[in-house]
């Protein structure tokens, strides 16, 4: 019984470059079967103790049947795995330039860092006397927030970017039933090139979600914003620097007709890796803003998580801040798990957030310093621009040719008529030894290709990436269509039907 | 700075190229009035030797669990995970890829995705689970709302038995959503009547098994009862490994079934990253939250992984979305389903085997504890005891003697009257001397 | 200036399959250029403190002229090193035969455990009562050692095989000359199907080496070793199992004879593993055997090392066993640094020799337990006859069709007239994702195609194998001659001039 | 057992096809009489947590380094490795991998190797250098072997300041070969006259600098000498970061250079496994032990890397090889390549400023000590002080009071006179506290 979601397998001619092999596999590249066609019932690769003998107390409710899970001993687990890791691209194979993502290094500091006992060994219910040192790392952690973004107060128990967004717009909705609003404000102002969780998170509670238009320069105006402020607008979700990696010139008047309004300012802030060090959204006028510390702080991807949204707060929001917090009692910090008598909103997951990933962005951060951060915000806002200096003659901006933030953005314009569509030009970087730029997002630009190269690239990286895509372009442009269309044609699978 | 590649001179070239004669002029769409003239008043950058020595001695404040008899569980379990889980979920083309978007390049991630999401539909009983969500909390969370799109209803029930934390996070959002909600009142014996609560208002139960207390429930006339009223059945665990020992929420009649996952491949973490693990019947998949992973065929007919379904989600449907979520659980599912294919059937039932046993001789030592009533008739390996004296205090007191005895409901509920109630979890890394010096120190404190 | 011992690049015209690409890359096989290329004199991934300001004390001899050493940032090391890795095979990315060698599974559970503070984080010189534990593990080690192999000494500290042999060889000669006879016994008997390492140890301290036949059943013959017994034979080297995979079955009558001329034997202990629990050396007659940790008790290989070599030694040879050796003194036991008043031959290492193995063959032991440990040399052993059994009707065996032990023994008579040699034949199982069984070794058979599968491999894996090799047998018989010859296809490199 | 894939059935499966009714019919070519008829007495299987237990506690009946304040030296050294190094070289490709030869699927260890070998006659200011040999001392040993095959004598002479266990070790392999050596008495200051031991039957001086008691050594004349007399200069050290501050050998007219590359990359370990760095000039290449990796094309002309000059090699020349040495370092030259790619030139100069700077700064706080001399004159990072006590008896006072202090000469040197001899070394590890610490145990002690 497999957990079949696509389409079977059809009985496929592989062709194979050089010869064809018997095995199909081609070297190192090698193919692997599923877990359920190689591994057994009565195997395992995990010896245990015998159980004791007594009589079970399961109250009748015991396993009968089979479960049909398959084992594997240890040296066909380890196999298994390795095999399977090297079909994947990571930052560490090579240059990942999804924009919005934020792609960069992992130190293994970090990793080294979590796995100490000390934080990778402690339950979240022992009592708080046996774990002052993991309550040290939130409070560390927490300051280095609150001083980047100037901002007063933050939650970090939001376990991802959106989750962070939840939150924040949880800490909104309960600043507005307290004052009495809760029924007449529901709606969120949500530019068009905006993620798809903004109007995700804001439909989720309730809020209907409005679409506020950019300006043709890619950036939204408060004159724009203030034609659709009214009674009913609760907030407006704005990512600054945005999607199309432009900062938002505007952003603290849109802030202060927010607020003149008596609505509430959340920023997006999974581009804050931009900024660090530049300039503060405190001080800009937001009210909230969710930091990916996945992104901004380096904490590993994980090919899709675990991530860590820690979302900061104004004056005006703290007090609605989800349990737990950290409360000082003296010299002591104390851990608040309950609500009881405060104004917190509630509380948004089980336990106290994602202690491991505070503690790779603890030591990203004391690495750093605030020399260090300052200076990766400025390499990283460098590095979009060689790129986008690099190829801007022979791709097309949508919005002109000017410096960018963190990612440069280009869109299909120029291969209109080549045959070739933005998504044959991504796979055919894959042959390139390149995993492909973000593709289509933001929606508000057509074919959009969103490059983030991120500081951690240096200069030769990027001139073997510029040069790889002059290549391409010129190819494109040239009329080579096959190399695109039919790309990918090195990796470990030709193009997969995602219909 | 060590990740830093750039030298002064590359930054200054690559300045030139670009056409600007200082990296500030890049920053020029920031108003000016708002850059920051000054560093951030934090540290200046440190050697790796100074991090190491900084986060080392944060860590040194706490109390590892490997480091004393440990008995604390409620939602959150210590078990031996094997060094191979830990060294195959660093390797760089796991641990540095991001979301399997570009799936030619990600056959890795997307096989063990769909690997794993089989393994959690065949342990939980149901045809279908996905990518993970953040946790078993906020699963549980998105299942309530699953449950009213797929019912179109607006109400719930939790039983008095879920996980303290799960009812808050299940209110937090329902309040916000403007849902309806009833909790039962905590239900340390399993006692409640959760069917009486059933109406055609109705939109889901949540019950979890075994419960917060411990008790294992069998849910089966409940979801005769869900049926027959329209509602839909949600069936909660914070304990993976019982899976192993119990009937699966499926085999009892579940629609959707949520849980913890962190028991099988991942540590303690101070409360996370853990992962969620979610399942439900085919007939409701379009309906599920999270990323699905399918099985299809590249060009040449090849088989090969593809994330699928992603009309749910939020990067195509925007508001109208079967959830917000984007980045979940992904190295945590890694480690899950390293971990339960280390196991397998054979492992993962011995596993069981023997935390239940280690916890039955638990409870039947503590019995003869003056001051101590086990209260918790059928368990699988964490059960709950009525001290004589406040539980918090006998708890500090357990703590003075090195021993992390377990965790007081009041912690978790305070202000119900429950300060006699201790919940203590038992499983395989319990020696025989744990269990001695437990009962022995109660026996002292009591 | 770059260290090249070979030939210099040709620019060389790289033919690719599919689409050739800009960057040479083949989307996950990637090319990586020397850390010369890319380095740079001022760039580094190692953040420093600044050093005190103190005059210097170096005696004038303080370096001036630039080293010429490239550094690179921490990201870019880590992806030059995890390129690199990805253009090597392992155990870990599948079935490694090579004969002699035993690639079997490396735990982890072992890497983690050489890594405890405990016992990495300690110098060989602290005071003895700092470092208890480290002697516990010598003392254990040595017990499963003594042991498993029947002896009542080991000296720990040889750095590997071949130092084993050499410290082996090194009491033989003590104990010689203590007998006075040091002048005249100075012939060591070796077989010509030994390995490399033996005759190259007995000659470096001074033996002449002479050679032994063996029968035309690939084993030595009590009767042929008698007839070079004389006076001046100090020693026999044999290997057992030998390296045709077959155990010697008139050992304990050779070492009967060599002892009764007054002679020693020392018996090459590589292929130990296939043994273990099964017959015990020491009740064979040896007097010295050195044991491979990374072999029999799965240290990795890495690369090429580092290995440990324990030698045991019987009870004519353990007087002269070199510095350090464990001492029972009382209760605690004492690490002996010094040979003082012993008739310890001296010392082959500084310090104590290789630590981090010993623990994770300590961690290995502990592991498998005695029941644990025979029953891997009983899979090993079947393992290679089910190979044997697979291939048997199309692949030669020198030496008939009859059970080996631990390897199964091909040589190339069935290849003969196909214009398909031993190496091609290897270099085409590279294509088929296999990493090629030992070759040309041992020398005594034309064309020797060694198989260790060890015990790591489950029947699927193994089925697999024998499948793959059944095809390419078959194909080489079919006269599809470019598939070998030609070959690898699919590597990182196709084949690579090694004249 | 859960690193044996095989299952009974398997087994039985196998045997069948095979031919044969029992695996002990396998080994029927082992003598009935020999073969064992029960286990061996030694325990049965475990599981990994226990294994985990037993091997944790042995490990923590040691004292750590890095607990302690830590000044041990005498040809190991303590310093910080980034979290990288460990990280990189336990990647599976690298870590279960064999010697490369195969090498079209080998040219990640091939490079390396390169990168390595390079770095290596870099550093020493030699032509080439080879794969590595076992650690310093083997390799000196292998070098005094090299030296009488290039000049066709057999007679060494050893300096008064190079490593006893070197000279142990040379000594062991001299008599056994029946070669000739001399050896000077320790050699506390430098004060000795090597040049005069000097004549025509001499292959080879060796020396060491920094030398085991700290001197750093100018060689310069010593090589003069030697080249008149038609002798080698085999120039030695063990603390590599020394080469980061001090003229290489190979400036100074080195025929041969053999090191300890421990203190890069690798950890201190008890001792092992170490890596030996061996260089020579190329006019001496063939006759240097060892593994070389050399450049080469594939057969489409793309570069590639080889193990090359293989018939040097036990494999190919057997009795006649230059060395026994097969199985090396393989994993530690990995390590120390990619800490000295990290590091590269401007890192290693600030790493050895740093070294150098902490000594000298702990050497003059010593000076002040009452009862403390300080012998050395000019040192790097490790120095020799004379003591008004016994060095070994005070060194276990001070690891009374929690620090390891050193290295008594007499431990190595023992019977000699030298028992009031302290070696100190000191590297970037070191804080002020720890000089401190060490200053004021000395002061209460002394
Ligand atoms: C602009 C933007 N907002 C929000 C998110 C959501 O963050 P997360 O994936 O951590 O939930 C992302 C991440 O992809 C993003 O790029
Ligand atoms: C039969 C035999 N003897 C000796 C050795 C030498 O061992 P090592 O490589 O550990 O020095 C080997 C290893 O290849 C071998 O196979």
């Amino acid at each position: 019984m497999l957990n079949n979601q696509g389409r079977p397998t059809a009985a496929g001619s592989a062709t194979t470059t050089g010869h064809a092999t018997f095995t199909g596999n081609r070297a190192l590249m090698q193919e692997e079967a599923l877990i359920f066609e190689t591994g057994r019932l009565d195997a395992t690769g995990v010896d245990i103790e015998e159980p004791a003998k007594v009589a079970n107390r399961l109250g009748g409710l015991e396993r009968k049947a089979a479960i049909g899970l398959p084992g594997l001993s240890e040296p066909e687990a380890m196999r298994h795995y390795v095999k399977l890791s090297q079909k994947n691209y990571g930052i560490d194979t090579g240059l990942f330039p999804l924009g919005s993502c934020t792609m960069k290094h992992n130190p293994r500091l970090n990793e080294k860092m979590a796995r100490l006992p000390g934080f990778n060994d402690v339950h979240p219910l022992q009592p708080q006397s046996t774990v002052q040192g993991a309550i040290d790392v939130m409070a560390e952690l927490s300051r280095w927030l609150m001083e980047l973004t100037g901002m007063p107060a933050v939650a970090l128990s939001p376990k991802a970017g959106a989750h962070g967004e939840l939150a924040g717009m949880m800490a909104i909705k309960a600043a507005i039933e307290a004052k009495g609003e809760g029924k007449t404000r529901n709606v969120v102002l949500v530019p068009d090139s905006a993620h798809g969780t903004n109007p995700a998170t804001a439909a989720l509670i309730g809020f209907s979600v409005k679409s506020v238009p950019a300006d043709s320069d890619g950036t939204v105006r408060v004159a724009e914003v203030k034609k659709l402020i009214g009674p009913d607008v609760a907030a407006i979700m704005l990512t600054n620097p945005n999607t199309c990696g432009l900062f938002e010139p505007e952003i603290a008047d849109i802030a202060a007709a927010m607020h003149e309004a008596g609505a509430y300012f959340y920023c997006d802030g999974a581009n804050f890796n931009a900024i660090v060090g530049k300039t503060r959204p405190g001080d800009l006028g937001v009210d909230a803003m969710h930091i990916n510390l996945h992104k901004t702080f380096s904490t590993p991807h994980g090919g899709g998580g675990p991530g860590s949204g820690p979302v900061v707060l104004s004056e005006r929001l703290a007090p609605y801040a989800p349990v737990p917090f950290l409360h000082k009692d003296g010299d002591r910090i104390v851990l608040v798990e309950h609500a009881d008598g405060s104004q917190a909103f509630g509380r948004v997951t089980a336990f106290h957030g994602q202690m491991g990933m505070y503690v790779r962005a603890l030591s990203y951060m004391l690495s750093h310093g605030a020399d260090g951060i300052r200076q990766a915000s400025e390499d990283a806002v460098l590095n979009a621009n060689y790129i986008r200096a690099g190829l801007s003659d022979l791709m097309s901006q949508p919005f002109g040719d000017k410096p960018c933030m963190h990612e440069a953005l280009f869109d299909d314009a120029w291969l209109k008529d080549t045959g070739v569509t933005t998504l044959d030009f991504a796979k055919a970087m894959i042959d390139e030894g390149y995993h492909p730029m973000t593709m289509y997002f933001p929606l508000v630009v057509h074919g959009a290709m969103l490059i983030e190269p991120t500081e951690s690239e240096g200069r030769a990286s990027l001139d073997l990436f510029i040069m790889a895509l002059r290549d391409l372009a010129m190819a494109a442009r040239r009329g080579e269509t096959e190399r695109f269309t039919g790309a990918p044609y090195h990796a470990p699978r030709r193009r997969l039907d995602e219909t | 700075m060590r990740y830093l590649p750039h030298t002064q001179a590359d930054r200054d070239a690559m300045l030139a190229r670009i056409g600007v004669g200082s990296v500030d002029e890049l920053f020029a769409s920031i108003p000016a009035e708002k850059r920051l003239k000054s560093l951030p008043d934090l540290p200046r950058a440190r050697t790796e030797l100074e991090v190491e020595r900084i986060l080392s001695k944060m860590a040194g404040r706490n109390v590892p669990a490997s480091a004393v008899p440990f008995f604390v569980g409620a939602g959150a379990y210590k078990h031996h995970v094997p060094a191979t889980v830990d060294h195959l979920i660093q390797r760089s083309e796991f641990l540095t890829s991001y979301t399997p978007y570009q799936p030619e390049i990600a056959q890795g991630t997307l096989q063990y995705l769909f690997e794993f999401q089989t393994q959690v539909a065949l342990l939980t009983g149901m045809d279908v689970a996905n990518a993970s969500m953040y946790d078993g909390s906020t699963g549980t969370a998105e299942a309530v709302l699953m449950a009213h799109r797929v019912t179109k209803r607006r109400k719930a029930v939790l039983s008095g038995g879920l996980h303290p934390h799960y009812v808050d996070v299940v209110r937090t959002l329902s309040d916000m959503a403007g849902d309806d909600l009833v909790v039962l009142p905590p239900d340390v014996t399993a006692a409640e009547d959760l069917a009486a609560t059933i109406d055609s208002t109705v939109s889901c139960v949540v019950v979890q098994t075994p419960d917060f207390f411990g008790n294992i429930r069998d849910i089966s006339a409940l979801s005769a009862k869900c049926k027959a009223a329209g509602a839909l059945l949600i069936a909660v665990f914070t304990e993976a490994v019982s899976l192993g020992a119990l009937q699966s929420p499926g085999e009892m009649g579940a629609d959707i079934v949520v849980g913890e996952g962190q028991s099988i491949g991942n540590g303690l973490n101070f409360g996370g990253p853990y992962v969620g693990l979610f399942a439900t019947k085919q007939q409701y998949v379009r309906q599920m939250p999270g990323r699905l992973c399918g099985e299809t065929v590249d060009s040449e007919g090849r088989r090969g992984f593809v994330l699928t379904l992603s009309t749910r989600e939020q990067h195509i449907r925007r508001e109208k979305a079967t959830s917000n979520i984007c980045t979940n659980s992904g190295l945590c599912t890694l480690a899950f389903t390293i971990h339960m294919s280390l196991l397998g059937e054979a492992g993962l039932r011995r596993l069981a085997a023997v935390n239940h046993a280690n916890a039955v001789t638990l409870a039947d030592m503590l019995s003869g504890v003056p001051g101590v009533e086990v209260l918790t008739r059928s368990f699988f390996n964490e059960f709950t005891v009525r001290l004589k004296q406040d539980a918090a205090a006998v708890l500090e007191k357990l703590v003075e003697r090195g021993i992390l005895g377990g965790v007081p409901v009041s912690r978790l509920l305070p202000n119900r009257g429950l300060d006699d109630l201790l919940v203590i979890a038992s499983s395989e890394v319990n020696t025989d001397g744990d269990r001695a010096a437990l009962a022995g120190a109660l026996k002292e404190v009591l």
